[in-house]
């Protein structure tokens, strides 16, 4: 059979609608409809391994034809969102399963599945941008169905995606008339010749858009709320796709769009890297060290996660913009690893709250002895997320220092380095909080997650181990992205790196050879020793006291207020303050305009939406003047 | 200074040595007293505790006050029967007194109105018996009931 | 053939080397509080003591695991770490591959006291992770400061490039101190023990261990005092030719490192962070600026 | 949302001195609130000093106060004193100082030691420890023991001097004089401590005065109020000293407070020695197993190494004490002192709060 | 198990010889006694030498020293810590009050003799012991480990319905 990129893009909508109408039958029809429907792209995408398509037209709007198109890259990260969207859908399912919603969710999920398969194939700015712009909106619509704060996370979300969504339509617009075309190819063309202001201000306008969806500093403002308040099955699509969608644009943009030599010819060239792409890769490393203190401090299980996810995402963003093989590669790997890790700690800590009930930290505890798969998962997934070997995010993370040291950026290093040590400490706050420490009276009865929620964290922790301990399979795919972005793919070996020039040698089976050799021994040691007694909880040293079960001992809120006291001073001025500040006066403002001012969602959509209109007005006869 | 207090207070006020005055005053008077020498410069509570008079029938009361000023002890007595002993609480005066006064309620059964840990265990725990400081309580066959001793024959050759 | 088998022996090495230097910091404490002090194999013997314990505890799986992740960890850093003549599993990991394989061994350190739920272990647990923020980042830019030095990560070829007397003692003295006071707090000398304080959080992740696990938590010590050590020894104090020069190296180290360890009080957590945050990143970046300017 | 948890410190914790034990609710590190829970040394002394005659009582007494046990034989034997109407000897006053100057010494050596051990200073603790060892040899000499002397006692002290007492008390002031030196370098000047402890659980003057707060503690916040000035007993009258004082009221004052009475203490002991004059060490007094006591009551108070210490003390006329009421230093200094000094402040600085305020259990529970 | 069993039996000796020269007693001030016990440990006697060195909590240590009198509410702490600590383990009974009640014979918050609630294996008389008659009970607790006879703590297993119920006797458990 062949299919057409069209049809992989449609799958999932089709999926959706006949599920939706399967609804009215029977809830197992519609769920196991849109599972077969959510497979199906796998086997759809299989036939476009190894190939490359450019120009696979479909619409044709103002003149132009719009087309779709499959390379390297895209090809890598469809397969990759294609086994997150199911394995979040698995999840979904239990989520759901008691909400009226589900139906309508399934739906929206499905038009989520197909606008980001849109984003990948687009081979033109304005399906890329309608693409882009579906997502931001069922994201907003789904973000709706989360806990308590979700409708404020909504309207922070809706702000900042307009925000981003003008920025970049007025690229769209601006390049179209200037180009007169929308496809890539062309757009390149016309870029290498521009003057140098016209390519600033469209990549710094599309870089906004790309940037404020991969939630980097300081464009993050939305992404705390927004990833802690959506529901579980929705964070894990924000950080492992919707997150990665943007990056993939980033790369796509700066590599194949305007591409490093325009930049080099355009601007000095600082530390090996033209001048643009230096201030990203501060802008990076202020995301990994501000996001990793911030996630240290907070309080609530899926805020770590969302700050972790900030700062990780900085990772990516600076090993890409290194612009060397070395680090687009450590940056690509790092999008596929932290897509990984990244959706099992949303699976385990949604599967908590599902058990639970709560995502905040200072009233769970103890959860290891009910849930040893979940923990199980945890760990290897909190492991990969310290970039602590033998799992994926190690490898990542080793490549993108590699590339710093052979750029010869001792401080972006040491910035690198530090947010690994502090990504050590939330996520160990994380595990501990969860499933370490005291367990309360009340969660006495709580069971293990359903079997098949289980299934999301151990397909994906069995995948973290496995690119971690085998990073050459990654790479077989990551090095053909990077041939396509137009660079001579790095050595690899099945098992890490060969001696090359600027990378040490990497052997990460040696390394967890010698580290289950030392274990063996350790183990040895320890089980051949006395045997073991299990004892209470409550027996326990408590300075000579007696413990008593209504006792609350554990230490888990606060878990780093030492740790606030010291990064207290930078919290005064922080990002987020300025924009509270900003939030606070606008709602001043907003008194004395009540008419508009309704409290409603809707209108604010409206408004976003009339707005976005009159804007793109503007910028289109502004774009025809100039 | 005996005539400063004097004019103050009513009561029985003797003058021992220079540096200790004793003042007797009737029991419902006690805190007003001690409200109007903390006034006279009397700022720091010493002790406060309490003496079974089993004879009498009667608790005394004694609180120790002294000022740092004029360097002069104030003892201030009070007497107040044995039969469900209740006095008001003096921790207004002089916070220090709270653990005092929870002293009083376990060691001599006295409650104290307005101390929340009144009659709460302080030094004892799980005590079930006669409060022990009382004379009618007897230590040594408390002692011999519960607590098993060694026996060791002492020869004397 | 010689290499392997130097490389599983290693980790016995390692292990009494620690020992020995474990018991000679204890006599030497001894000494200075005027006193006799232990015998020289005292830790030994209290590893024994703990190891024949007739009956141990335990609070679940992790709570076991613990000190295993832990001795496993450290044999595994162990056999990263070059030896003169011997470059052990350096070909297959460098010195950032290092700096996180360091970390293992403390993850599993840390779960296991996590999963006894006593607060002073909790507490314990996060002044440690707080405290390896605060030495990490003097220590990061000492190491930095090497690697654009020498253009290499590899922990042999560090070694073998001080040969003769070119210590970096020598050569970077200011990104010798801070590595020194970086690795002073990775040991959790005073005033830096607060991890551990005994009157504050009643040695904290111990604070459960006894028997097999906190027998198997000293081993597992031992071995990280010969890492740390080992550490300084070849990045800073130019590796050695034989083992007997690498062990006296150690010895010096420790030697000083005791003298500075009697005579102060602990810091709080907070302070000690800040503390390093602020002098010895001073001296670290100074020092990286003069290689930066002079030594390319 | 629930915030605080529960710790405790003590009994079995190296934080607390002594079997004693403070139940902390904290937030993260801060404490919210703080409890103590005392009564693990409770051997009811009170009661039991009203089962045993006078003679009986002076073995009992000295076990109420552990690390400084002269100041009960000296407050029980004033009271007795006072009662009875009986001025004791010269030599016998001179003495007493003597013991009781160095039990202080003893005493804040002791609690020099634990002030190091709680910063993590564990040399300061071992010399310091071991140097209040001499004075024991010395005291083991005079009196036969080297924690519980019962070598004061009503009338005056049980036996003179041994021979070579002076030079032996002057050898070992003048030790420690040079050793203060180095106590000084090492710790009281030590920019850790002074990091730690300057500012730190700050009591103001009003707070003190308020909270019935004595000794050093008080004179820390600049209060110069001394029993030993104020109500002069034994031959402090005959000797020429004032008292420091200091005004910052933090751990660091209270600290370097204790340091200065150590120096006093020191220098007192140098004049008595050189003072002290021959004669009587006991006023004859009746045959001791039948001492009666006449009808009263007296209050007899010194001024100890933690602060007043005293007895309230009523006699019914009877070879036995009617009823005795001790006045430990330290009630007032823990309850309600330190447990609201401790609110607010980090854990990693509890212990070493509660330290500096020198709190000695055994006298809370009694 | 073969190792423990082996253990158990042909190396009990030479482990028992080993093991007596590492001894940590419970940081535990239970009593007065506690005041000696810094200069037997400190500098001047020095009791580390022997290896013997004051631990923190219970799981660490091996020998509760019951410093003296034992008041009821000290007695079910001393009880838990005994408990939670790992066998072998050892009990120093020090001073006369652990003895017969000392000079707290009559009081009322004080039991008199400590073996009837834990197995005590070396006792320290005096009141209070010097820091030599200390270390003397320390060497003579090392010589009873050497010869296999410190099994204060089989003993605690074999009748502790005894000791339980002389326990619950006084703590009204």
């Amino acid at each position: 059979m062949n299919f057409s990129l069209l049809m992989i893009l449609l799958t999932p909508i089709f999926g959706g609608l006949l599920a939706y109408a399967g609804s009215a039958l029977h809830k197992a029809v519609r769920n196991i409809f849109f599972l077969i429907f959510l497979i199906l792209p796998f086997f759809e995408l299989y036939q476009y391994a190894n190939k490359t398509i450019d120009n696979f037209y479909y619409l044709t709007v103002l003149g132009q034809s719009l087309s779709l198109g499959i390379n390297a890259l895209s090809f890598m990260l469809s397969l990759l969102f294609s086994l997150i969207f199911l394995l979040a859908y698995i999840f979904l399912l239990f989520e759901f399963d008691k909400s009226e919603d589900s139906d309508l969710a399934i739906l929206e999920f499905s038009f989520l599945e197909g606008a980001v398969f849109g984003v990948l194939f687009a081979r033109d700015i304005l399906s890329f941008f309608i693409f882009f712009e579906i997502i931001a909106l069922i994201i907003f619509f789904l973000i709706g169905k989360g806990y308590e704060e979700s409708h404020n996370a909504q309207l922070k979300y809706i702000t900042w995606a307009l925000i981003g969504a003008n920025s970049m339509l007025a690229a769209v617009v601006f390049l179209f008339f200037k180009a007169g075309s929308f496809g890539y190819a062309e757009i390149s063309g016309y870029l290498s010749t521009a003057p140098t202001p016209i390519v600033l201000i469209t990549f710094v306008l599309f870089v906004i858009g790309f940037l404020i969806e991969a939630s980097i500093m300081p464009l993050h403002v939305w992404a705390p709320i927004t990833y802690a308040e959506a529901p579980d099955s929705v964070s894990v699509l924000l950080s492992s796709v919707v997150k990665k969608v943007g990056l993939y644009l980033f790369t796509i943009f700066v590599f194949s769009i305007f591409g490093l030599n325009l930049f080099s010819k355009i601007m000095p060239r600082v530390f090996e890297a033209p001048l643009i792409m230096y201030v990203l890769q501060w802008i990076g490393a202020l995301t990994i060290i501000i996001g990793t203190f911030v996630a240290i401090v907070q309080e609530d299980a899926k805020k770590i996660l969302a700050w972790s996810s900030i700062a990780q995402s900085g990772y990516i963003l600076l090993g890409l913009s290194l612009g060397t093989p070395l680090g687009v590669a450590g940056g690509l790997l790092h999008i596929v690893n932290h897509s990984i890790f990244k959706g099992i700690l949303f699976f385990v800590v949604g599967g908590v709250i599902y058990r639970t009930g709560t995502k905040n930290l200072s009233e769970l505890g103890g959860l290891i002895k009910k849930m040893p798969i979940s923990f199980i998962s945890m760990l290897l997934a909190i492991i990969a997320t310290a970039g602590i070997p033998p799992l994926n995010g190690f490898v990542s993370k080793y490549l993108i220092y590699e590339a710093l040291i052979q750029n010869k950026e001792p401080l972006l290093l040491t910035i690198a380095l530090l947010g690994g040590t502090g990504s050590f400490m939330y996520v160990y706050r994380l595990i501990h909080s969860i499933f370490l420490g005291q367990l309360p009276k009340k969660y006495e009865g709580v069971k293990e997650v359903p079997i098949l929620m289980q299934v999301p964290m151990l397909v994906l922790s069995l995948l973290a181990l496995l690119f971690g301990v085998l990073p050459g399979i990654p790479m077989y795919f990551v090095s053909k992205a990077e041939a396509f972005l137009g660079f001579d793919p790095i050595k690899y070996t099945l098992t890490g790196f060969p001696e090359q020039p600027g990378l040490h040698a990497l052997n990460v089976p040696i390394i967890s050879a010698a580290l289950m050799g030392g274990f063996v021994v350790a183990a040895l040691i320890f089980y051949l020793l006395p045997k073991t007694r299990s004892v209470h909880q409550l027996d326990n040293y408590y300075a000579g006291e007696i413990l008593t079960e209504d006792v609350k001992y554990n230490y888990s809120f606060g878990f780093y207020s030492f740790f606030d006291d010291i990064i207290k001073p930078f919290n005064e001025w922080s990002i987020d303050r300025i924009y509270e500040n900003f939030v606070g006066f606008v709602k001043t403002v907003g008194d004395y305009i009540r008419r508009i001012y309704t409290g409603n969602l809707e209108t604010y959509v409206s408004l976003g939406i009339i707005i976005l209109t009159i804007f793109s007005l503007i910028y289109i006869i502004g774009g025809v003047l100039w | 200074m005996v005539e400063e207090i004097k004019k103050v207070i009513k009561g029985e006020i003797l003058e021992k040595s220079p540096q200790r005055i004793i003042i007797k005053v009737k029991n419902d008077s006690f805190s007003s007293t001690l409200n109007a020498l903390k006034g006279l410069s009397f700022k720091r509570l010493t002790l406060f505790t309490a003496v079974d008079f089993v004879k009498d029938n009667q608790f005394e009361l004694v609180a120790l006050v002294y000022s740092n000023e004029n360097k002069i002890l104030a003892i201030v007595k009070t007497r107040i029967p044995k039969e469900n002993p209740e006095i008001e609480t003096i921790t207004n005066i002089y916070p220090n007194a709270f653990k005092y006064e929870v002293e009083l309620g376990e060691m001599f059964g006295i409650k104290v109105i307005g101390n929340p840990d009144s009659m709460k265990p302080f030094l004892l725990e799980g005590w079930e018996d006669l409060p022990p400081l009382r004379k009618d309580f007897d230590s040594i066959k408390y002692a011999t009931e519960h607590y098993e001793a060694r026996n060791v024959e002492v020869k004397y050759d | 053939m010689v290499e392997k088998l130097v490389l599983i022996l290693t980790p016995i090495f390692a292990f009494f080397v620690g020992i020995f230097l474990e018991g000679f910091k204890r006599k030497m404490v001894a000494r200075i509080h005027r006193r006799y002090g232990p015998p020289l194999h005292q830790p030994l013997l209290d590893i024994i003591k703990l190891l024949s314990k007739k009956e141990n505890i335990s609070h679940g799986v992790m709570f076991d695991l613990g000190p295993v992740i832990f001795v496993g960890a450290s044999i595994l850093t162990v056999l990263f770490l070059p030896l003169p003549h011997f470059k052990q599993l350096t070909p297959y990991g460098d010195l950032i591959a290092f700096l996180y394989i360091m970390v293992i061994g403390s993850l599993g350190m840390a779960l296991g006291a996590g999963e006894s739920g006593n607060p002073n272990a909790s507490i314990g647990i996060a002044r440690a992770l707080t405290l390896m923020l605060g030495y990490e980042l003097p220590l990061i830019i000492a190491g930095n400061t090497l690697v654009v030095r020498y253009g290499t990560t590899d922990l042999y070829k560090f070694m073998t490039l001080q040969s003769g007397f070119n210590w970096n003692l020598f050569l970077l003295p200011l990104t010798a101190i801070a590595g020194f006071i970086a690795t002073y707090g990775a040991m959790g000398e005073h005033p830096f023990d607060t991890v551990v304080a005994p009157q504050e959080v009643a040695t904290g992740p111990m604070v459960e261990y006894g028997g097999k696990h906190l027998g198997l938590l000293m081993i597992g010590h031992a071995i990280q005092v010969y890492i740390e050590t080992a550490f300084f020894t070849i990045l800073f104090l130019g590796g050695a030719s034989n083992i007997f020069t690498f062990i006296l190296k150690q010895l010096g180290v420790i030697i000083v490192m005791t003298l500075f360890d009697t005579v102060f009080p602990r810091f709080r957590i907070e302070n000690a962070v800040r503390y390093f945050w602020r002098w010895p990143t001073l001296i670290a970046l100074l020092g990286l600026l003069i290689v930066y300017i002079g030594g390319k | 949302m629930i915030k605080e948890y529960e710790l405790n410190i003590g009994p079995n914790h190296p934080g607390i001195h002594g079997n004693f034990s403070v139940h902390l609710k904290l937030e993260g590190d801060t404490i919210v609130e703080a409890k103590g829970n005392s009564g693990y040394l409770h051997r009811a002394f009170e009661k039991l000093m009203e089962q045993r005659t006078y003679l009986q009582n002076l073995a009992l007494i000295p076990r109420i106060c552990v690390p400084e046990p002269d100041i009960n034989e000296a407050v029980y034997s004033m009271a007795i004193e006072e009662l009875m109407g009986v001025e004791i000897p010269e030599r016998a006053k001179f003495i007493r100082t003597i013991v009781l100057e160095a039990a202080r010494v003893n005493a804040l050596l002791f609690h020099f030691g634990g002030t190091a051990a709680m910063l993590g200073n564990y040399t300061v603790n071992y010399w310091a420890v071991a140097d209040r060892d001499l004075m024991l040899d010395i005291f083991l000499k005079l009196s036969g023991a080297r924690v519980y002397h019962m070598y004061i006692w009503p009338g005056g002290v049980r036996r003179d001097t041994y021979p070579g007492f002076e030079d032996d008390v002057l050898g070992f002031v003048k030790y420690m004089k040079d050793r203060l030196i180095e106590y000084d370098n090492l710790f009281f000047k030590n920019p850790m401590f002074m990091h730690r402890a300057k500012g730190l659980a700050k009591i103001t003057k009003e707070t003190a005065l308020q909270m019935g707060v004595t000794g050093p503690n008080l004179k820390a916040t600049g209060v110069k109020v001394d029993v030993r000035k104020d109500e002069p007993y034994a031959a402090y009258p005959y000797l020429d000293f004032d008292i420091p004082v200091l005004d910052d009221g933090d751990a660091w004052a209270r600290e370097i407070q204790r340091r200065l009475e150590l120096e006093l203490s020191l220098n007192l002991i140098e004049q008595a020695v050189k003072k002290m004059p021959k004669g009587d060490v006991w006023k004859k007094m009746p045959n001791p197993f039948k001492w009666v006591i006449p009808e009263g009551e007296a209050y007899a108070r010194v001024e100890s190494s933690r602060g007043e210490y005293g007895f309230y003390f009523v006699s019914d006329g009877t070879d036995k004490p009617y009823r005795v009421s001790v006045r430990g230093v330290s009630m007032p200094h823990m309850y309600p002192l330190a447990e609201e000094l401790l609110v607010g402040q980090k854990l990693s600085d509890a212990p070493f709060i509660l330290e500096t305020l020198d709190i000695c259990p055994p006298e809370i529970d009694r | 198990m073969e190792l423990q069993e082996t253990l158990e039996e042909g190396y009990v000796e030479i482990l028992d010889h080993l093991r007596k020269r590492s001894l940590w007693m419970l940081h535990y001030c239970t009593a007065c006694g506690a005041v000696e016990l810094p200069p037997t440990i400190t500098s001047r006697f020095d009791a580390e030498r022997f290896g013997i060195a004051p631990f923190v909590t219970s799981r660490q240590s091996d020998i509760l020293l019951v410093t003296g009198y034992i008041n009821i509410k000290t007695l079910k702490r001393l009880v838990t810590v005994y408990e939670q600590m790992l066998p072998p383990k050892y009990v120093i009974g020090f001073g006369s009050c652990t003895i017969n009640g000392g000079i707290y014979w009559d009081s009322y918050a004080v039991v008199k003799r400590l073996d009837l609630y834990l197995p005590v294996d070396v006792y320290i008389a005096g009141c209070m012991p010097t820091p030599m008659a200390v270390l003397e009970g320390f060497r003579t607790l090392m010589k009873l480990i050497d010869e296999g006879k410190a099994n204060g703590w089989r003993k605690y297993i074999e009748n502790y319905d005894y000791y339980k119920a002389n326990q619950r006797k006084v703590l009204k458990w």
